[in-house]
């Protein structure tokens, strides 16, 4: 049995367990959930022991180099004259993906937990709950681009009806916001793929492949084909190959979020539940950074040298117009999604620099802000499920009230903004670095860009100190009196012993970064190397 | 001399009077005497017509028949119309609409 | 780096682990298990303890000594080693040693100073952290972690500063801290990753040693500023790259030299409170006076000029004028401040950032020796006067709590007189105050005179408009001196104002135990000139021995001259406040003129950054968050309405136009069936009246039409 | 103008007058009296049409019967029944009568037009009849003869007609007992 396989299926496997469970049972679904999750967390961590992390292992545009791979053939239909449909069952990982995937199985534990506070239709939350973890775990070791396509479009469909039915107030339109944002990008997600599989043949069979890795060398392509790299071809006036970076990246820039793509991520973080926040936050907006990694810069890495100055540009915007918005909030969760944007706008800098520095910069700061943002939704839900209220303005004084608790934003929140010992100070500032570096480098991005970038850095310590100032700072005063005196309790162990493996994580990532650079070190060189070669 | 035209118009006219009671009469038992009143008009036909057949008398013999025929509708008729008006208390025939009670 | 590690370096380098690593243990002991404990506050004192007793060991090995550089990889990021390792020369050795010696005082006197507050092992905690961080500034040796403990010190005194988080006042002074350290913080960072870039390495001792790349490899000329490589370094050919070559020249604009100055100066003015970003450092008087002694007078703040002491081989001419201009106008305009301020720790905060700009202006001038020497002697009696100012405060607030009064207990206009009630607190001051002023026999006259002189010579050199600098530089000296004898003896002199103005209280004041006196007595031995030179008259000491002299000098009759000058001054100046205030001779500086009013408002530059930054920055971000609610959200809504539109449009054509039809249809066949269910009606004769026109229409059709 | 003839007309009169005031008549007890000399008048008409006996049955049998039938069934009824009955609103011509007068004109049309058309004294059965004398005359009796033809000719119609009669004299007094009628 394959490792990834069963890391992919196992949550599955427990969600119909739990639909299969009757009712009357339900008390004991959350501890079936939890129990998914820590078995898919001690794959993962299996996984990542095991993964090799040295130069002949780096995976990026060798097949060859791939880990974990499992290859059988999904969908083999004789098309007579038109070839054989090719569609496999391919997964596999490399340095890209590894600590992402173990970082995704650890928010799920946490989500998991956090969605113990869920009270209503118990059966169906946790069964979708399940099915979300199945496919986020499935995107970031598919290899073939229908599978990867399966996998994304899955992840819709109960993050849809999660958020739809446990949300908000305002949840039905939020839901349908997200739904149509995403929708909207996989759709031409979709054009593009099919383009795609139309231009490429698997050099051993001859059928039109769907391989990611087969698609990334220009020699598979067929001559004159949509997106051949030798024939120019056209869609409506433009290379077709830059229509075909753009829509792909416009699909993952609305997951990431980058701006003006960004106006779903607050409204549905808002109206979500916690854990599905957290999921959101944690692992959703990586799959963004991830796809643009594999996929745009992969497939596309010609197209993605010419307008790297335009992804910079966005990242930029991104870092620096996120940093505004989350100065201008006073809904708590809405300003932590909006330092999400901002955040996640590091990500994109990284990525656009194509520098060993700012890519591996990118994925540290992936993974680190999916422990971060982790770790302020929860903490967000702590105060919201005890008051129902997330109102900054309502709060004063918290410290005093819910020391621990206030321990934990601290950390939070300074991490987040980047301080040293934390893992988004490493992720941020080699980001920026890397940003700085690519002038000399390859001559992508300009030198300004890297110091526009730092100035999200302040503003991030802007916004988080002032909360903290805000809300738990100062003599105790809060909206609902007594009342709230009383119901905000300080955390208890449960949401103790979800934190404390967060905030050790964010701890030991900004003290030892050579937990995720290990691991990834190989493969950004391999990448970056394929992206000078293009 | 009588013509058998003449006969045949007293019968038409007469068949038309008996139309028009049923058509108009919101009345079971005047509908009853307009239905008579076309018997008659029918047989009234048959009698004359039945002068040319001496040897059989066949018009005659089927007036009586028509006649007698007559009686029996009648009969029924009338037993119809006193069970009917004592299940709906009239004998409108517009107001006797459905088949079951 | 050194392939063979001598045995004697190797225990100077576990000694040097330790100082580092004590605090930090004490920190972890503390958090983790003397939570509320009063033992946490004797744990930290014995970690400094041991670590100022190693110290002492290390600064003694050291010092003029070999430099010891040891490293190991950290971690590995594209092709780039990043280091973690110790760097110990004379600069960081004397750091290494001045902060637990300085701390140590601290932490005996915090044992009785916090005793009676709830948060008594919170503040250990803190205290020690910030001690493992500022530790571990001056000894590592590369960029990356210089930056992270840089910014963990910030973190500390953040901590410390909010430490009673309950005041407003406090959180919004730390807040104000933080963020303004932020803003520091971001240039040094672009400073640090444009060196990355341009000569691809962290290591302070590559970049900046003698034989360094910035120091010896980088020059700037025809507007870009290069990097000579000329000699191989390990470039990974085996991947395929581009090869650098040897005598590879790696080049970016002149510009960001400039730009990397920028940013090294901006965190220099950030951590020392030099203008314009040094308005935090008043308002962190908020924290305990004893974190204020450690932290905002003798440490922390001193960390930007170690920082332009680490980094100094960078800077050209104009980018070391700058800093001379900048530090001896922050002391120039601290110094005016000081003059009219009422509160007892702002007087000394402005006072520390007046010092600050001394010393950033004598690494301006090149004084790069006098100015560390500054460093470590205003270390000792700054954090002296702010002690004893803890003790004032203490005792003014007992009173305050004894009798249930309404009164600031920092404001000089509750003391006077406490002269005989505070023996020891008042020969401490007025040691601590004598060397801040800058009077012969005290240490601060070996360091100050060292600039002053070296000011002077600097400038006689340069002749012009750069004369303008030790000018004001002399000037602050002598408002120093009246801001001192003002403040000592408005605290000292005179009647017991309290008692004055409520006839009836009891005061039982004093100067506390042992633990309040000890330290005291330390930081006032320290204060005088025998450790630091035999020569009471000298305006340099052994210290500036040991460190590099980088301007040039011509001794000559302003070596003499100038303290001649400057201390006769000063004793004027003492005399003049000792008329004005004792012997109310004269009003000094009448109250409501203009020139009191800037000085007692602080320059109004703290009142601009709140109306008009912190404002603009507000509004822009509002009107961007208005932005995005209407523009960027309202465009995704108006798609969505258009969208809407064309679904309603579509849903009208479907409703009227293709199921209307239908409709059409199905309400033809409906009006026909109602037709024909009329004639279903249940009426008899109505059915009989159509079948008999039925009938009639056939006949007249058959008859009157077709066969006529 | 014989006699014959102005009795035919007088007799038509009668029967037609009276079945039109049975047609306007509001009166039910009225109209049922009309349509007794209706009756009469068909029977005088039988007796111009040389059927005698026909006329005397038509006088046995429905004056005699049916009428007397309907009278009792009237009464019988009671006096809800009764009052019910009288109260007859139709005007002969009112504007909810006019689709019947109108139909019942046109039926009178449409006959009286095919009446004429059909010229019916030319018919070929009736030039044989007049040619083999096989016609009534004036002052012949056909009783006997129909009494012979009866039993013998038409012996089976006149059974089935007397079972027939008997069926419904049945059925009549079934429906029109006392008791329950769902039994």
């Amino acid at each position: 049995m394959n490792l990834l396989t069963l890391l992919i299926f196992t949550p599955v496997l427990f969600g119909l367990i739990i639909l299969v469970l009757p009712s009357s049972m339900r008390a004991s679904f959350k501890y079936i959930t939890l129990f998914a999750t820590l078995l898919q967390l001690a794959f993962s961590i299996f996984i990542y022991v095991n993964f090799n992390a040295d130069a002949a292992h780096a995976g990026i545009s060798h097949e060859a180099q791939y880990q974990f791979v499992q290859k059988l053939p999904w969908i083999n239909l004789n098309l007579g004259g038109a070839g054989k449909m090719q569609i496999e069952y391919y997964v596999g990982i490399d340095g890209i993906s590894v600590t992402l995937l173990v970082m995704t199985a650890l928010v799920m534990v946490v989500a998991a937990v956090a969605s113990w506070e869920i009270k209503s239709n118990l059966k169906g939350f946790f069964a979708l709950f399940l099915l979300l973890d199945m496919a986020v775990v499935g995107v970031f070791c598919a290899l073939d681009f229908f599978l990867f396509y399966t996998f994304y479009e899955l992840m819709l469909l109960p993050l849809y009806f999660l958020i739809g039915m446990w949300g908000g107030a305002r949840r039905e339109y939020a839901a349908i916001k997200f739904f149509l944002y995403t929708l909207f990008g996989s759709v031409f997600m979709l054009l593009v793929m099919i383009g795609l599989y139309l231009s490429v043949k698997d050099p051993v069979t001859g059928n039109h492949t769907f391989n990611m890795v087969q698609m990334m060398d220009p020699k598979n392509f067929i001559d004159g084909s949509v997106f051949s790299i030798l024939s120019h071809q056209t869609i409506m006036g433009m290379p077709a190959r830059t229509v075909g970076f753009v829509v792909l990246f416009i699909a993952f820039a609305i997951k990431v979020p980058v701006v003006p793509l960004h106006t779903w991520l607050p409204d549905a973080h808002v109206e979500a539940p916690t854990p599905v926040s957290i999921i959101l936050a944690g692992v959703l907006l990586k799959i963004g950074g991830y796809g643009i990694i594999r996929i745009c810069l992969g497939i596309f890495p010609d197209v993605a040298h010419s307008g790297a100055f335009w992804l910079g540009l966005l990242g930029i915007i991104s870092i620096l117009y996120g940093a505004f918005n989350a100065l201008a909030q006073r809904d708590l969760k809405r300003m932590i999604a909006y330092s999400s944007v901002s955040h996640m706008g590091f990500v994109l800098l990284g990525i656009a620099s194509q520098t060993a520095e700012g890519i591996s910069g990118a994925v540290l700061q992936m993974v680190s802000h999916g422990f971060l943002s982790t770790m302020l939704f929860f903490l967000v839900g702590v105060v919201y499920s005890r008051v129902h209220d997330r109102d900054i303005y309502h709060f004063r004084g918290l410290a005093t009230l819910m020391p621990r608790y206030t321990v934990y934003v601290m950390v939070a929140f300074f991490a987040s903004l980047g301080l040293p010992g934390f893992s988004a100070f490493v992720a941020e500032a080699f980001t920026l670095a890397g940003a700085f570096k690519s002038h000399n480098i390859n001559g992508l991005l300009p030198y300004w860009m890297a110091v526009c970038g730092s100035v999200g850095i302040l503003l991030s310590a802007a916004y988080f100190l002032w909360t903290l100032q805000r809300m738990f700072f100062g003599t105790i005063s809060l909206k609902g009196g007594d009342f709230w005196k009383g119901a905000l309790t300080d955390i208890d162990w449960r949401e103790r012993l979800t934190l404390l493996p967060l905030a050790i994580m964010a701890l030991a990532l900004g003290i030892m970064p050579s937990l995720v650079l290990g691991k990834i070190n190989e493969s950004v060189l391999a990448l970056v190397q394929y992206l000078q070669l293009k | 001399m009588i013509t058998l035209t003449d006969f045949m118009v007293v019968s038409a006219v007469l068949f038309c009077t008996g139309l028009f009671i049923i058509v108009s009469k919101k009345n079971a038992i005047q509908i009853l005497i307009g239905i008579e009143l076309m018997l008659n008009a029918a047989i009234l036909n048959l009698v004359a017509f039945g002068k040319y057949d001496r040897v059989n008398n066949s018009g005659q013999i089927f007036a009586l028949f028509a006649i007698i025929l007559a009686a029996a509708t009648t009969a029924v008729a009338l037993a119809i119309i006193l069970n009917v008006y004592k299940q709906y208390k009239t004998i409108n025939p517009d107001q006797i609409k459905d088949l079951k009670d | 780096m050194k392939e063979a590690i001598l045995p004697q370096e190797l225990q100077t380098i576990y000694l040097t682990i330790l100082i580092v690593l004590l605090p930090f243990a004490a920190f972890i002991l503390n958090f983790l298990f003397l939570n509320k404990s009063k033992a946490s506050g004797w744990v930290s004192t014995i970690a400094i303890l041991i670590s100022s007793i190693f110290s002492i060991f290390v600064f003694t090995a050291i010092w003029n000594g070999p430099v010891i550089h040891v490293q190991t990889i950290w971690f590995t990021i594209g092709d780039s080693q990043v280091h973690a390792g110790l760097l110990l020369n004379n600069l960081s050795v004397l750091m290494l040693a001045l902060v637990p010696l300085v701390a140590l005082p601290v932490h005996i006197y915090s044992t009785a100073y916090m005793k009676d507050d709830a948060g008594y092992g919170r503040y250990f905690r803190y205290l020690s952290f910030f001690c493992f961080s500022m530790l571990a500034l001056v000894v590592v040796d590369n960029l990356v972690l210089f930056y992270a403990f840089w910014e963990l010190v910030g973190f500390a005194s953040y901590l410390l500063i909010g430490f009673w988080f309950d005041r407003p006042a406090a959180v919004q002074a730390n807040k104000k801290a933080f963020i303004m350290n932020r803003i520091g913080d971001i240039g040094l960072l672009t400073a640090i990753i444009i060196i990355y870039t341009l000569f691809g390495t962290f290591d302070l001792e590559k970049l900046f040693g003698a034989e360094g790349f910035v120091t010896r490899y980088s020059y700037i000329e025809n507007g870009t500023w290069s990097f000579y490589l000329n000699h191989v370094l390990h470039v990974p050919v085996s991947r395929g790259w581009t090869v650098m070559a040897p005598h590879t020249v790696t080049q970016i604009p002149a510009i960001w030299q400039y730009v990397a100055f920028g940013g090294i100066f901006l965190g220099v003015a950030a951590k020392s409170a030099q203008f314009p970003l040094h308005t935090w450092l008043p308002d962190a008087m908020e924290g305990p006076t004893s974190v204020s002694a450690l932290i905002h007078a003798a440490t922390m703040v001193a960390a930007g000029v170690f920082l332009l002491g680490r980094v100094y081989p960078m800077f050209n001419t104009t980018e070391l004028n700058i800093l001379a201009a900048v530090g001896c106008f922050t002391a120039f305009m601290a110094a005016t401040i000081a003059l009219t301020q009422t509160d007892l720790k702002r007087i000394l905060a402005y006072s520390t950032i007046s010092q600050l700009g001394y010393m950033v202006m004598a690494m301006g001038i090149g004084a790069y020796a006098s100015s560390l020497f500054h460093l470590v002697t205003h270390a000792f009696f700054k954090c002296l006067l702010f002690l004893c100012a803890g003790i004032v405060i203490h005792q003014i607030k007992h009173v305050k709590e004894d009798n249930h009064l309404d009164i600031d207990p920092q404001d000089l206009a509750n003391m006077g007189g406490l002269r005989k009630k505070l023996p020891v607190t008042f020969v401490a001051t007025l040691i601590a105050g004598l060397a801040l002023i800058g009077l012969p026999l005290t240490s601060g006259y070996l360091s100050k005179e060292g600039i002053l002189v070296q000011a002077f010579e600097w400038a006689e050199l340069k002749g012009g408009a750069f004369m303008l600098i030790p000018v004001f530089a002399s000037i602050t000296s002598w408002l120093t001196a009246f801001y001192v004898a003002r403040m000592i003896l408005k605290v000292f002199y005179g009647d017991m104002n309290l008692s004055k103005l409520y006839p009836n209280i009891t005061i039982h004041i004093g100067d506390g135990g042992w633990r309040y006196q000890l330290p005291l007595i330390m930081l006032a031995l320290c204060s005088l000139f025998p450790l630091f030179s035999l020569n009471p008259l000298a305006h340099s000491g052994w210290l500036t021995g040991g460190l590099p002299q980088y301007g040039q000098y011509t001794a000559g009759l302003v070596e003499l001259m100038v303290p001649v000058i400057i201390n006769v001054g000063s004793i004027a100046m003492l005399y003049y406040a000792y008329m004005a205030y004792i012997k109310q001779r004269d009003k000094v500086a009448a109250q409501p003129s203009l020139l009191h009013r800037i000085s007692f408002n602080e320059w109004y530059i703290d009142a601009f950054y709140q109306r008009v930054i912190v404002r603009a920055v507000m509004t822009f971000s509002k009107a961007l968050y208005w932005f995005d609610l209407k523009v960027i959200d309202g465009l995704v809504n108006l798609f969505e309405r258009i969208a809407r539109c064309i679904a309603g449009a579509a849903a009208w054509f479907d409703k009227y136009i293709v199921d209307g039809l239908l409709h059409l249809a199905a309400a033809l066949v409906a009006y026909i069936g109602g037709i024909a269910r009329r004639f279903q009606n249940g009426k008899v004769q109505y059915y009989l009246f159509s079948m008999l026109l039925a009938v009639i229409v056939v006949f007249i059709l058959k008859i009157l039409i077709w066969n006529s | 103008m014989s006699v014959v003839q102005l009795a035919f007309y007088f007799m038509a009169l009668v029967t037609l007058g009276s079945a039109l005031t049975v047609a306007i008549s509001k009166n039910l007890v009225r109209s049922i009296f009309m349509f007794f000399i209706t009756l009469f008048g068909l029977a005088g008409l039988y007796v111009l049409a040389l059927a005698d006996f026909v006329a005397v049955t038509q006088i046995v049998i429905y004056v005699g019967g049916i009428l007397v039938l309907i009278l009792f069934a009237f009464m019988l009824s009671g006096k809800e029944a009764l009052e019910a009955a009288q109260k007859q609103s139709s005007r002969f011509v009112s504007l909810k009568n006019l689709p019947s007068l109108l139909l019942a004109l046109f039926f009178l049309v449409v006959m009286i037009n095919v009446i004429f058309k059909a010229d019916v004294a030319n018919l070929q059965w009736l030039k044989e009849a007049n040619g083999t004398q096989n016609v009534i005359g004036v002052n012949e009796s056909m009783i006997n003869n129909i009494g012979v033809n009866l039993m013998t000719r038409y012996l089976l119609p006149f059974e089935a007609i007397s079972v027939l009669l008997m069926l419904a004299l049945v059925g009549a007094a079934h429906l029109s007992r006392k008791e329950d009628m769902r039994g």
